[in-house]
């Protein structure tokens, strides 16, 4: 989807504040958000690209106006309520109303520490072969979908060279929809800064953006 | 957002007592968690890896070459690591690292993000004007220097190792770990000068 | 600049809500906000093209949680600030602290009246030919500046055809930083929709957009 | 949009008192801006002008050759229609205005915007989907008939010619005129049936 998530290249935003010292975590509520993000999440039936297309179809003036662990709340309680772990009356209740579906278990702390450490790999072996290799020139498509995609806007359309090719990996835009992993090549493909940004924009950078297989095509020369 | 929601502290404590009573979650389980993340897992692993590269020819070769298993032998994996990549600044060549669409991160080596990492002004910024970036970090690079920003679109997460300062040729890992800064592994900065 | 106000082709807003018998005006400042802003706008040194910028410079997710008239009446206080006809101080007190400047005389009943029949016309003359003519196949340059420009996003890097020929306007991207009308030709640009947003798109459909000749290139086939 | 600013309505009443106590404006200049925007310049005038165009031919050629001079002719001119363009619907072509940037419209045809032009949704989707935009307002066409969208970027102003409904042969222009509903001629409805 083009939302106000996928805000490279955006004016707008001000200049980037660092903070001194910075804390971890600014709020106590902070840290039972994330905790509880990392504990429901490996229960509750979806996985990262849904949890991640979830907090960027949030309203988009209340995306914006979020910060981090608020659109994670937020995420998360659309994702327990879409998923019937939750209804919307216990959510304004603060309180269970309906029992809960058989299987969601709690995740001890050991089962926890053993997660974390193993986290979560999203590399598959792929079947087919690389139809990119090192050092080709591609294109990233115009592709314009109304569902989850990971293709940046500013990239589409524009011309870069494989960098590094990665293996297999879970295609995120089927995989939000609970329509299967279907996994794909993986590349970083880069693109110079004038190629992204025209002609008048500083020709000493350039921009790696990782693209799944379908999102490129090829560039005859 | 809108004016009859709780106060977010409380709506938060409303969905975990919510999440415990429904037995979906364990409040101990919850606890383990945030203490990994506040005590255990952070940037002091990327600098430990960092300062081991800088020393060891042989660890910087397996790093550039499979930063997932060199960064597991420091006790640096899992979750939003598995599948880690290092790129090396040079003399002439500086990265930043950067998730435009949400805020992906290598928090194996490097913990948890600091606010500005997942801010709208450096999501949109440093894709378009990485130059601009650094300024707002107080660091100025030459302009022969080029700037490879690297955008986190994938499960692929980045780390970058910044260029060994001057003047540290006799100091050992430990002591170079102290000059490993988190934004230097960002790219936002460099390493600190002994 | 690449704004939350350049939304087109985004995702996330939900459909379109028509409303049955809407009135004119919903509540009464919203009359106030639309006669000030055309009252003021005629004295206060500004045009439009500044106070179009000045909307769209509110801060994003201010400019997308504002209705219409919020965002006319931010930008409205934004400019008189701006532009030294009121103080931060003056708005915050409801109240004049300082002298007003010279020569900013309030428009009468019949000045405004004249002046809303005659508008403000932005052609003027120029005295180049036009680089393009009807049916050239021309490109819309990829720019973003960080200032007012009024090429939109989705239409950077795509070809279209020249539609129609306008004549010379003043160009928006300088006069709204108060640097000069520099008028330039003005063309309709005619775009396809499967150019614009890909081959999965809606091929029955096409987007006109009016370009100033310097956001187009030629197309060599 | 922060908790420490007044409601709306009140902070609108201290500017304007503000600025009449600085003598940049004149309340009853307000009232008249107003008046003529609640009461005379209105989709009223766009109506006339496409009634017309139906059953005078040399109109209608005028009308496309120069709306801007045609509209006058009706009395429609001035302040957001100093350079309009009337684009025609056929059979198997329709049209659809819109401003992706803002919410430019032909003030004086169709007077002042509706809500929904003003929108978020109408101007993201307008441009991509139009066809989707005519089903949120009940309307569907024909697969063969082609959508052409106008995104008003500049100061050029789009009025719509919308399609002749049948049955309307013997009617006056006046009868005619009360068919052309404001959507028509921004293209997201059609003329009335009579």
């Amino acid at each position: 989807m083009n939302g106000v998530h996928d805000m490279g290249g955006m004016h707008g935003f001000g200049t980037v504040q660092p903070e001194t010292d910075e804390p971890i975590f600014h709020e106590r509520w902070e840290t039972r958000v994330l905790a509880l993000n990392l504990a429901v999440g490996r229960i509750g039936g979806w996985n990262i690209d849904r949890s991640r297309h979830t907090r960027e179809s949030l309203p988009p003036a209340t995306y914006l106006a979020s910060s981090y662990y608020e659109i994670w709340l937020r995420g998360l309680e659309n994702l327990l309520v879409k998923h019937g772990l939750v209804g919307t009356d216990e959510l304004a209740a603060g309180k269970m109303i309906h029992l809960p579906p058989p299987g969601k278990t709690a995740m001890t702390v050991d089962q926890m520490v053993e997660g974390l450490r193993k986290g979560g790999p999203c590399n598959r072996e792929v079947h087919t072969p690389a139809m990119f290799e090192v050092g080709q020139m591609v294109r990233a498509k115009n592709i314009n979908p109304s569902g989850h995609t990971r293709l940046p806007r500013y990239a589409r359309g524009k011309i870069g060279e494989i960098e590094l090719v990665h293996g297999g990996f879970v295609f995120p835009d089927t995989n939000a929809d609970l329509e299967g992993e279907h996994p794909q090549w993986c590349y970083t493909v880069r693109f110079t800064g004038t190629e992204l940004w025209g002609p008048d924009s500083d020709p000493t950078t350039s921009v790696s953006v990782d693209c799944f297989e379908t999102y490129l095509e090829p560039v005859e020369y | 957002m809108s004016d009859t929601e709780l106060p977010i502290a409380l709506r938060v404590e409303a969905l975990e007592s919510l999440l415990i009573e429904k037995g979906y979650v364990d409040p101990a389980t919850l606890d383990k968690i945030i203490d990994t993340y506040e005590n255990e897992v952070g940037p002091q692993l990327g600098a430990a890896v960092v300062a081991k590269a800088w020393v060891d020819p042989a660890y910087r070769a397996r790093l550039l070459a499979d930063a997932t298993k060199a960064a597991a032998e420091v006790g640096a994996e899992g979750r939003q690591g598995e599948h880690l990549v290092a790129v090396e600044a040079t003399a002439d060549q500086h990265h930043m690292v950067v998730c435009t669409l949400c805020s992906c991160y290598p928090w194996t080596v490097l913990g948890l993000p600091p606010t500005w990492y997942k801010s709208p002004a450096y999501r949109a910024k440093a894709v378009r004007d990485p130059r601009g970036v650094l300024e707002d970090f107080g660091v100025s690079l030459p302009t022969t220097t080029s700037i490879r920003v690297w955008d986190s679109s994938a499960e692929i997460r980045y780390l970058v190792i910044p260029l060994r300062p001057e003047g540290t040729e006799g100091m050992s890992e430990a002591q170079l770990a102290r000059l490993v800064t988190r934004d230097s592994m960002i790219g936002t900065g460099l390493a600190l000068r002994p």
